[in-house]
């Protein structure tokens, strides 16, 4: 299966996404640069996380309009695989390809650190390896990832099932406390209706060797693995 | 010409930041500053369009680009010939 | 008689008239105004080290692993396997005071530069910052905005933020540190000096344009310039981390494919310092027209475009015929490089401006030629050390005493601090921020690297030189309390007015305790930095001479962290207890003044201590270590239990005959406390008493509680969970005022 | 009382953020558009002082508390009494 990392001008987990594709998955993987307009034949584009033009306007509101926006956009309507990771999340917010927007963290602060976080929908195709309920220990570092979205818009995202991961405590517990950046619904991570789009704020690239302290980031890589076409 | 953009959230989205300002200036002993909303503004130097065309592209702009209409609203002015 | 320039004018250029002479007679005429910025800026105390180059001389630079010592931009150290690092620290301690955000964002911003621009990229930030007590608000909000300034340029640019210290005192409340530390690794034939090579070579200029930001303000002329000028030249920059992140990949790239001869970053005095440093090392001069210069804003002057520090600028030399392929480089990371001149034979600086040559100095009286001074300097008066019988009543309540230490600001757990970092991006950081130093392990090899900053002003301050030497032990103790060998030393020291004798005495000592103690630990220094004047309304600041230590791991897997790891584990103290209490954070807690001497470093026993230690390591016996050092014994151990998974309590016994406040918060040096598997504690001792050092088994982990006798009285116990919750809100606490409400 | 204070940067000071959105308008094409500045805007709810009084407060906050006078500049007005 092969991978394609886009790398937008300010992304800085570019590098972290390839090696975690690359040599922890084994995978083919391929940087594909925000200017052009060529997928290289990818079967999965990740917006990797960072700071796309400094995240100056809003996160990802700029790198929306980056040339190879209009391929990655025609691939997601044709049901191609897009995980977006912190940035690549808050692209794809600012894309309409996922509902709703973020809002700077609830208390206001950079955060970094580990989160748990429990699996929602194990039917996806960015979780199929994981089980419901599953508590995984995956790292955190972002300003705004305190999700929104209009009422009408949280129904429907939950009535279809299209949130994907919550904030949750060690022991699979929605709380006030372990809802970290305030997100409505506890939501860590979040897919399309059509379940091919998936965002997430937590980094699975940085939980795929023992050495950094977590392996929990493999359950996406792997549940990526089986939609080998 | 001259122009300036006001973005800010639509009033039924929290305003974490303006809270703290309100918070940290009541700290100070401020007050009768009951609330605060904070939001964005930009001032733009336009060139070699008309004032018409300019009101057609303030807005413009500021739906597609300066605002995020999901969680905010926005407002804009001509301030000078 | 020079008579150009009147006293005035020289005043706000900070030179003296017998410098002005000098300048005047070494380029054989007197300097007009712009000229004179130039020399003001580049022997300006900053630039030039006029002060204390006679005293850093006796640094010990060389090591059979240094690559490059002091004089470049960074310091470079062979690690093996053909890579080397490439290291500096770096002051941003005035701008911080009058802009924290800004300030200590440009800290970073600058200290960055100098590592890749010697073509290493920057894989980890360390931050040391000392500020006046958390209930001044006015120390809150400079408290915030500088680790929001730190944490905005870091985690933009995609630098992890590993570690660092924070200290409180009163003494920093006017004049707040910010030392900025960065390392970067790069491959050993693929280092960059900056140098022009040889005459006829492109000299480009990159990055951000040029406005009117940071010229200094104490050597403004103001005459040339029009009436609203001051007000429209801001001392503070603001700084750009996604401009400086697409100038470090664009400026990797164009050394990684070798198509340009030398590169330098333009930090302090811009423009100037990159056009004279880098003819003046190729033994060439420089031609350049100032109207080519990228500008931001409309009619600056030469002397502003030649003085300016904006940010986010390097200047690079290139030959002739490489020159496209650097524009069409930068071009794709959108940015500008813009050939400004050229090099040239014969070793002078020209500027050209409208058509007219400004400027024309030879390059090596600027950059060389800056006096140096041997100050009056006084010995500091060290107060009598006493290694016993502090005046001081027995503490009645010894757990009460714990946990003030505990909640003490500079003791406390600094998480509010470094989770605003993002330490993990990169994803090389083995050791999370929370141990004594942060571990990295290296792609592609089974090494680690490790790295500390560490300085106790309060020491220094007491006696300078044994301040000095402290502050490299407890370095290398971090580094060996994780299973690292020191390998390679930078330092920032931070003084008050170097032309007060008293301040001169206290630099001197410092350098030769720091000096002194890299010696006997056989390390080089390669690099640092002075900050002096750091006094407002003349109140200095404490002496605090900031130590960065890197260390190498050999085998990354061996790593040791200081939490406890199982209940039923034996704890061994290496070291030796003593009554010392001068300078202590427990004189400071109980309100005693903080007089006496600080405690004393036995270099060859510290060693010793170390030594054990890394071998017990190499053994695979350690399971956990942590040294005692703010809050001594009873907060190290308090730590460990902290930092393991369920907070696990100990017991620990001493029958030694000493006050028991001094072996439960006194903080003599030279002492790591230890965890092993019961079974292997014996094997410990046996290493310890090889090399003579003092080594027992004081107790074991387990239960909940944090429990310490002495002489057979339990005078510390303590709930692990309450204490460990006094220990984490200290901080948070302060600022919980700010917080909105959720 | 509604009043609002606008924060930017001073005239000579770099701003990085405005000049991140100019680009990314040029490249969508919105040329005419030849600089941005960006700043801060805060709308305030004042109670229980009059307007005088507010004319005093505004300018002290925004000077003391929501400007950093070394780079920023301000201005207020009462939008509404
Ligand atoms: N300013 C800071 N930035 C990042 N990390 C910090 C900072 N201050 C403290 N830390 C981290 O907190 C931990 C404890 O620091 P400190 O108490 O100074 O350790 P030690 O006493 O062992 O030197 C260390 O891991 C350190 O890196
Ligand atoms: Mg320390």
């Amino acid at each position: 299966m092969k991978f394609g990392v886009v790398v937008f001008p300010g992304s800085n987990c570019d590098a972290d996404a390839y090696h975690a594709f690359k040599d922890a998955l084994g995978q083919p993987t391929t940087y594909l640069w925000h200017k052009d307009h060529d997928l290289r034949g990818v079967d999965c584009v990740i917006l990797p996380g960072g700071f796309s033009y400094g995240d100056y306007l809003r996160s990802g509101a700029i790198a929306r309009f980056s040339p190879l926006m209009r391929e990655v956009r025609e691939f997601a309507g044709k049901g191609g695989l897009v995980l977006g990771i912190c940035n690549g999340f808050q692209v794809l917010l600012e894309l309409n390809l996922l509902p709703g927007a973020m809002l700077r963290n609830k208390r206001l602060k950079f955060l970094c650190q580990y989160v748990t976080i429990r699996v929602e929908n194990d039917k996806t195709p960015f979780t199929r390896k994981g089980t419901k309920g599953r508590v995984l220990r995956i790292p955190i570092a972002h300003f705004d990832g305190n999700w929104y979205a209009p009422l009408e818009t949280v129904k429907e995202v939950e009535g279809n099932g299209q949130v994907v991961f919550r904030y949750c405590d060690s022991e699979g517990r929605l709380t006030e406390e372990s809802n970290i950046n305030g997100s409505l619904n506890a939501v860590a991570g979040l897919m399309n209706k059509e379940g091919n789009v998936m965002g997430m704020m937590p980094h699975p690239e940085r939980a795929v060797e023992s050495i950094l302290g977590s392996e929990d980031g493999l359950v996406v890589l792997h549940s990526l693995l089986e939609n080998i076409s | 010409m001259k122009a300036r953009i006001l973005v800010s959230f639509k009033d039924s989205v929290l305003d974490p930041q303006g809270q703290a300002v309100r918070n940290a200036l009541h700290t100070l002993g401020y007050e009768p500053i009951r609330d605060v909303r904070q939001g964005k503004v930009f001032d733009l130097e336009l060139g070699g369009i008309s004032r018409t065309e300019a009101e057609r592209l303030l807005p413009e702009v500021a739906a597609k680009v300066l605002a995020n209409v999901v969680i905010e609203k926005y407002t804009w002015q001509i301030l000078e010939d | 008689m020079n008579t150009l320039h009147d006293d005035a004018v020289l005043a706000r250029h900070n030179l003296t008239r017998g410098e002005y002479d000098l300048i005047a007679k070494l380029i054989g005429r007197e300097p007009n105004l712009t000229e004179l910025g130039i020399f003001s800026a580049m022997w300006s105390e900053h630039c030039s080290y006029k002060s204390s180059k006679v005293f850093l001389k006796d640094l010990p630079t060389k090591a059979p692993n240094v690559v490059q010592g002091p004089g470049e931009n960074a310091g470079i150290i062979d690690i093996g396997e053909g890579r080397v690092i490439v290291f500096k620290i770096e002051s941003h301690n005035h701008p911080s005071y009058i802009e924290p955000f800004q300030g200590a964002a440009t800290g970073v911003g600058g200290i960055l530069r100098d590592i890749f621009t010697m073509g290493a990229r920057p894989v980890a930030l360390m931050d040391s910052l000392r500020f006046g007590p958390l209930d001044n608000p006015k120390n809150r909000s400079i408290m915030e905005g500088v680790v929001s300034g730190i944490s905005s340029y870091g985690n933009s640019i995609g630098v992890p933020t590993v570690g660092g210290e924070v200290y409180f005192d009163e003494c920093y409340s006017l004049n707040p540190l910010v030392n900025v530390f960065c390392l970067g690794l790069a491959e050993k034939d693929k280092i960059f000096y900056a140098k022009t090579e040889a005459p006829g070579n492109a000299i480009l200029y990159v990055g951000a344009k040029t406005g009117r930001d940071g010229i200094h303000g104490a050597s403004m002329a103001s005459q040339e310039f029009g009436e609203d000028t001051e007000a429209k030249r801001p001392n503070v920059q603001v700084g750009d981390p996604f401009k400086e992140k697409l100038l470090v990949e664009a400026c990797l790239e164009v050394m990684e494919r070798r198509i340009i001869v030398g590169i330098q970053d333009m930090g302090a005095a811009g423009l100037t310092c990159s056009t004279t440093e880098m003819p003046a090392k190729s033994g060439n001069g420089v031609e350049i027209d100032l109207d080519l210069v990228p500008q931001r804003e409309k009619g600056m002057t030469p002397y502003e475009i030649l003085l300016s520090e904006s940010q986010e600028r390097m200047l690079i030399a290139a030959r002739p015929d490489q020159v496209a392929a650097v524009k069409e480089a930068f071009a794709k990371w959108d940015l500008d490089a813009v050939e400004i001149g050229k090099v040239t034979d014969g070793g002078r600086l020209t500027c050209r401006f409208h058509g007219k040559i400004i400027v024309d100095v030879p390059v090596s009286a600027v950059v060389d030629l800056c006096p140096a001074y041997n100050r009056p300097w006084k010995e500091p008066e060290i107060p009598a050390r006493r290694r016993s019988g502090a005046t001081i009543p027995l503490p009645k309540d010894s757990n009460d005493i714990l946990r003030r230490l505990l909640s003490s600001p500079t003791i406390a757990n600094k998480e509010w601090v470094y989770r605003q970092y993002d330490h993990m991006v990169q994803t090389n950081t083995a050791l999370l921020p929370g141990a004594g130093a942060a571990v990295l392990r290296i792609r592609g090899s089974k090494k680690g690297l490790a790295m500390t900053l560490d300085g106790n002003g309060r020491y220094a301050a007491l006696d300078p030189r044994t301040g000095g030497k402290a502050a490299v032990a407890e370095a290398c103790r971090n580094l060996a309390c994780v299973g690292a060998r020191p390998i390679g030393v930078t330092n920032c020291l931070n003084f008050g007015n170097p032309e007060k004798p008293e301040v001169m005495g206290q630099f001197k000592a410092a350098v030769e305790g720091l000096s002194q103690a890299c010696k006997a630990f056989g390390i080089a220094v390669t690099g640092g930095n002075v900050s002096f004047y750091n006094e407002t309304e003349g109140i200095a600041i404490d002496p605090t001479p900031v130590l960065g230590i890197v260390g190498l791991l050999e085998d990354i897997d061996r790593v040791v962290t200081p939490g406890f790891k199982a209940s039923g584990d034996t704890v061994i103290l290496l070291g030796e207890n003593t009554e010392e209490f001068g300078g202590s954070e427990y004189l400071e807690a109980v309100g005693s003044i903080s007089g006496g001497a600080p405690p004393e470093v036995d270099l060859d026993r510290e060693i010793a201590v170390q030594e054990t230690l890394l071998e017990a390591i190499s053994e695979g016996l350690v399971r956990s270590a942590n040294d005692p050092s703010e809050g001594g014994l009873a907060v190290c151990a308090a730590e460990c239990a902290f930092h393991s998974p369920g907070k696990i309590g100990f017991e620990l016994d001493f029958s030694e005959d000493l006050r028991p406040d001094a072996i439960l918060f006194g903080e003599s040096q030279s002492r790591i406390l230890l965890t092993v598997r019961p079974e292997n504690a014996a094997r410990v001792l046996e290493i310890a008493a090889k090399r003579e050092v003092p080594a027992k088994v004081v107790g074991t982990t387990g239960g909940a509680a944090l429990k310490i006798r002495v002489g057979g009285k339990l005078l510390v116990d303590l709930p692990a969970a309450e204490a460990n919750r006094l220990w984490m809100d200290s901080i948070p606490k302060y600022f919980a005022a700010t917080k909105s409400p959720s």
